[in-house]
């Protein structure tokens, strides 16, 4: 096996994916022969041709509409937002149109959307929104977010060959900057099952995201102190993963749910409410919440510093959960 | 364009179901057997009639909640469309839909989301996908005058003719969206000017005439089928009832209304067979017959149909379902 | 004291700042002379004339949009939506425009949207969502969801004078269907602060919109058995009025929070997950949550009365948790 | 239009000044004393230095993320505009946002949100305000080509001209959006084909002459000021960086870039200043003196100013702040 980075893992994915079914195909913004923004795609649109790799005018609601339509008649889209900040843009397709086909008229929708998620790279208010939120209060889609190469390899595998729609939320801070051995053949990550990142026996720290790389640091410095964390990676987002969280939490009692976006009526504040309903005789403590607070992303470093939930908040919050 | 007798025949055919059907959900619902309410294409039967007949078996279409026709012409039956209007389990949905919201890509049939336009865009990737694939299918997408107004319709347009998809845009320009008569809803005359905007052919056509919306509509899918791109086509007509039935339209003029009823496309083309002498009066009386049949038949079906149990609302709402997800 | 029905509470609230302040107007489909889908401006247009009361192209992102740029020269528009559910057309506007002006830039956007929104009407799943919790998670707006007539008045009063983007969502279930004493004059119902409605000591029913009436209407029921309901009505859901909730767990130790909404990510899994937090050691028994389930809204009837939470569902919740 | 000699040299001191300060962002991008990235006007800058030297005082502009001219004009300092940069909390901001996402109602200038063409329909609602109150100001957006692609563009401009409003739109046509070419945004030649669809009035003006850019804003006001309807105005220009300074644009022909840079805008005023006599020797010293100054003085402000602290971020979510909402 290789070491590859997160984007690697996203690409080799879409290569593969590519190259096994002729009904998968790209579209979006500067996709084709730039290779995107974040060259995600470089040198695909040399590869599958001008078709399969397709640029498309400045229209997010349309694009995504279009997806929608070939997703219809059999084909399996992969719509890039050249930011998930823009996904906004084409709102009313996904919520409305993309997560209601099936229920409403069996209107198989087997799309995908790859939305560059999350903050700490000072884009400001729009290019660093973690909008997963919005998403995850309407039935019918699917939502995955890995944390590492693996799963963004294998989830976006997944994402691809499931019939339904699905929004893949790639966090841009780890593109580059994590590494780890990928397999090289079809690794296909199931959709909807969590996975415990690290194993511990103090407190569970439900995340997912770039913040699992928080709650990891945050473990190796607990572990000085003697506390130990369990750290459980969501994955997938919707549909919940509830019985590996609950797992976790019937094991260590206390329960901190990390995550990157702001705090009010984010995926964490449904997991707090999963576990003070359905695990609440297993609590020896609050269930803590740690996220961003409820503002829009702020643009200047000590500000987005602050902003973020950080390896430090994670550690106090542990330390006085553990005393509780 | 010469057409056929049968063809004629089966315009005027799908022209009467449609009025009729409608007509007959209308009574229905005043009977308080329609769930939901009722919005029909009271005057306005050859938009869907014309543009539905006019597509080959393997495209796809994309109507809105004016086109009964569209739903009858590909196949759709009067059955499971009465069913849908009375929530049954029988219905297009299964009771999870009501009226117009029909969808069943067996019969290439795209739903209607309520969201007007939103189709439009999608119509146009289902498109894309036959492009892609070098097949020699088509889309043909259909909204109000009012859904022209939507953001979707022209990213859907830009996008269409950028890539040139071989995608049939209609409006049923019927003169009013809702309350909001043409002049409130846009600056330009024709409907069909919101095309120069993206280089995009484009045809007026009389809409309720049903022979000339069919044969425009044959051409331009012709066109689109040869990959010489996409056009948009507006039907002018008239919407005959109010906005739904629960709507009285005291907004209209009457003046209007009754010069538009003159133009009633049923008549027009019933008068146009018997002149031409494409219908004879055994025919026209078997027309007849058949229509009145299959909607007592449809209504007899979707009244003795069940309604779906409570519990049904939780199934089906993935394709692919997930062990873990089912709330508890 | 008149009696009169929420909606015209909303009317008068409506006709009384316009008279009280030129800058208000109102934009929206159908609105004008028709008087609106609900008949809620009736007869307006014919006494503030065709510019304060503007019927607008079908183009909710354009009329939420021009909203947006009226309001930060000094207007204070009112946008009727047709129906709550074509709100995610304006998605964009709201979320990134509206929501973040403000805090951006300063930009002051005194904008109220009105959303007749929820089911109980047949009307499928583009006719009767509860599409709040899509906004719940943006910062920067303020959301209102008045249960009675009183409040409808005085929360769109206190909504059209306030200096951010509010979100008023209107039951219109409600609409014709409750009637209740109003103060004929300037009656404004401040914004962030809940009620509780009924109270009660053996436990916290938190609620908002219809399901206040489905909750009191449990409440009577369980006074038979001798179980003791406080219902609180939030009005307010963004911001939350947290002391107010917690207060009511604190003196009766066990929560039901009752949303029609779908489960996932509702404004009810903020409101148990708030409560999980920071009033964890007054629980005496799991935070219950009754909402719809996770599924667009079914059509046919049975489905539908299957789909919303009802009366006897808050009655059995209640005795299983008081018997806890 | 007869130009006076003042205004023709404050519109090259402009053109010069927007040059100038984001030729120095630049430069202290590349010095790694820039937060987040940097996208400038280079080679557009006469679309808004025209269209914003030709607004009178009460008027509002919305701005997209290539008008730094706008907001130099409409009298945001460069002070505040580096400090912006550079997160400071000296900023038109205060470190809540960065680079050209400025907006400051003061100088009647709408903050642009990064989502291309949002603003329009907002400067529409603006223009509305105007129009309900019986305003003579107007109000002035811009967006890029591609920008006219969304769906908001099309509902402002619709609604604009159903409303009659008072406001002007204008598309920086540079060509491209990021790497897109104008034919893969649209199938029109001109963007200002767009206006068509709205029945609109439309000019296409050289986005490279801040002469003409100025002439034909100003005519539009003045028609829109007079109740007589909004218009949009294509400025035909070009892009000569990169999309954003971190992009080495390669897909742009070589050969268009030297084309285009044969019409430099601040060369082709300042030849005609020269030749026209507007400008003595002095005053071209003066010019360029002041612009170096004002830069000067403002990357030093930046630089001696603070950060504002993490917690700022916690203010002013709200212009109504509510007490109970703060976040423990
Ligand atoms: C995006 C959106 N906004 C509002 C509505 C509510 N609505 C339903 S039909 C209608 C009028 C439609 O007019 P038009 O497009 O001309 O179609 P027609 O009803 O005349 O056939 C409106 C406003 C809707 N369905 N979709
Ligand atoms: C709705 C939206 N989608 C995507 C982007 C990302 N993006 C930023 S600039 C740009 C290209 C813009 O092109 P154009 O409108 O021509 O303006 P230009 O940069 O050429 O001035 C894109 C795609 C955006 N800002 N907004
Ligand atoms: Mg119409
Ligand atoms: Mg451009």
């Amino acid at each position: 096996m290789k070491e590859i980075t997160y984007v690697e893992a996203i690409q080799q994915a879409l290569w593969e994916e590519m190259e096994r079914d002729d009904s998968v195909f790209i579209l979006g913004e500067d996709i084709g022969a730039y290779g995107g923004a974040f060259k995600v795609t470089e040198g695909m649109q040399e590869k599958f041709g001008e078709m399969r790799v397709l640029d498309t005018p400045l229209s997010e609601s349309g694009f995504t509409g279009a997806a929608i339509g070939a997703s219809l008649v059999g084909m399996r889209p992969v719509v890039e937002m050249q930011f998930a900040d823009f996904i906004s843009c084409a709102f009313d397709q996904i919520v409305n149109v993309a997560a209601k086909n099936f229920y409403r008229w069996k209107g198989r929708t087997p799309i995908v959307i790859r939305a560059p998620y999350g903050g700490n790279i000072h884009g400001g208010a729009f290019h660093s929104q973690c909008p997963e939120g919005w998403f995850f209060h309407t039935p019918g889609l699917k939502l995955v977010a890995p944390a590492f190469p693996s799963d963004a390899k294998g989830l976006l595998k997944a994402a691809i060959r499931d019939d339904d729609p699905v929004i893949y939320f790639e966090h841009k801070y780890l593109y580059r900057r994590i590494k780890e051995e990928v397999p090289e053949d079809d690794y296909v990550v199931p959709i909807g099952k969590a996975r415990v990142v690290k194993e511990g026996s103090d407190i569970s720290v439900i995340t997912y995201g770039a913040m699992v790389h928080t709650a990891l640091d945050a473990s190796e410095k607990l572990e000085e102190g003697g506390i130990s964390l369990e750290v459980v990676d969501l994955r997938t987002l919707l549909p919940l993963d509830k019985e590996t969280v609950f797992d976790s939490v019937k094991k260590t009692s206390k329960v901190i749910v990390l995550y990157e976006a702001t705090r009010t009526g984010g995926v964490g504040a449904e997991i707090a409410a999963l576990i003070s309903q359905e695990v609440f005789e297993y609590l020896d403590g609050p269930v803590q919440r740690i996220s961003a607070p409820d503002t829009p992303v702020p643009f200047s470093p000590p500000m987005e510093e602050y902003y973020l939930p950080q390896v430090e908040d994670v550690v106090e919050a542990a330390e006085k959960l553990v005393a509780y | 364009m010469d057409i056929d007798r049968d063809t004629l025949q089966q315009l005027y055919y799908y022209l009467k179901l449609t009025r009729h059907l409608e007509d007959r959900v209308t009574s229905l619902y005043r009977q308080g057997k329609v769930v939901g309410g009722v919005w029909t294409s009271n005057g306005t039967e050859a938009v869907s009639v014309g543009f539905s007949y006019a597509l080959e078996k393997d495209d796809i279409t994309a109507p809105y909640f004016r086109d009964m026709g569209a739903f009858l012409i590909r196949g759709i039956t009067p059955r499971r469309i009465i069913a849908q209007y009375f929530g049954k389990k029988t219905g297009v949905s299964g009771g999870k839909e009501g009226n117009v919201h029909i969808g069943d890509m067996n019969f290439g049939v795209i739903g209607f989301p309520s969201h007007l336009a939103d189709n439009y865009p999608v119509a146009a990737g289902a498109a894309l996908a036959f492009k892609i694939r070098g097949e020699k299918r088509i889309a043909a997408a259909c909204t109000g005058d009012g859904g022209t107004s939507r953001g979707d319709f022209h990213e859907a347009l830009n996008l269409a003719s950028v890539l040139k998809l071989p995608v049939v845009f209609f409006c049923n320009n019927n003169q009013y969206a809702y309350s909001m008569p043409h002049g409130k809803q846009m600056a330009v005359k024709d409907v069909a000017d919101r095309a120069l905007a993206y280089g995009m052919a484009s045809e007026i056509v009389d809409g309720n005439d049903v022979i000339a919306v069919y044969t425009v509509s044959k051409k331009a899918y012709e066109k689109a089928r040869a990959g010489d791109g996409p056009t948009f086509i507006e039907c002018k007509t008239m919407r005959m009832h109010g906005h739904s039935e629960h709507d009285a339209a005291k907004y209209v003029p009457r003046e209007l209304l009754e010069e538009w009823k003159k133009k009633d496309p049923i008549q027009r083309m019933e008068k146009y067979l018997i002149e031409n002498n494409m219908v004879s009066e055994a025919e026209m009386k078997e027309i007849d017959e058949r229509v009145r049949d299959v909607i007592e038949d449809a209504e007899e079906f979707a009244d003795k149909s069940p309604y779906p149990e409570g519990k049904e609302a939780l199934e089906g709402l993935y394709a692919t379902p997930i062990g873990r997800d089912k709330e508890s």
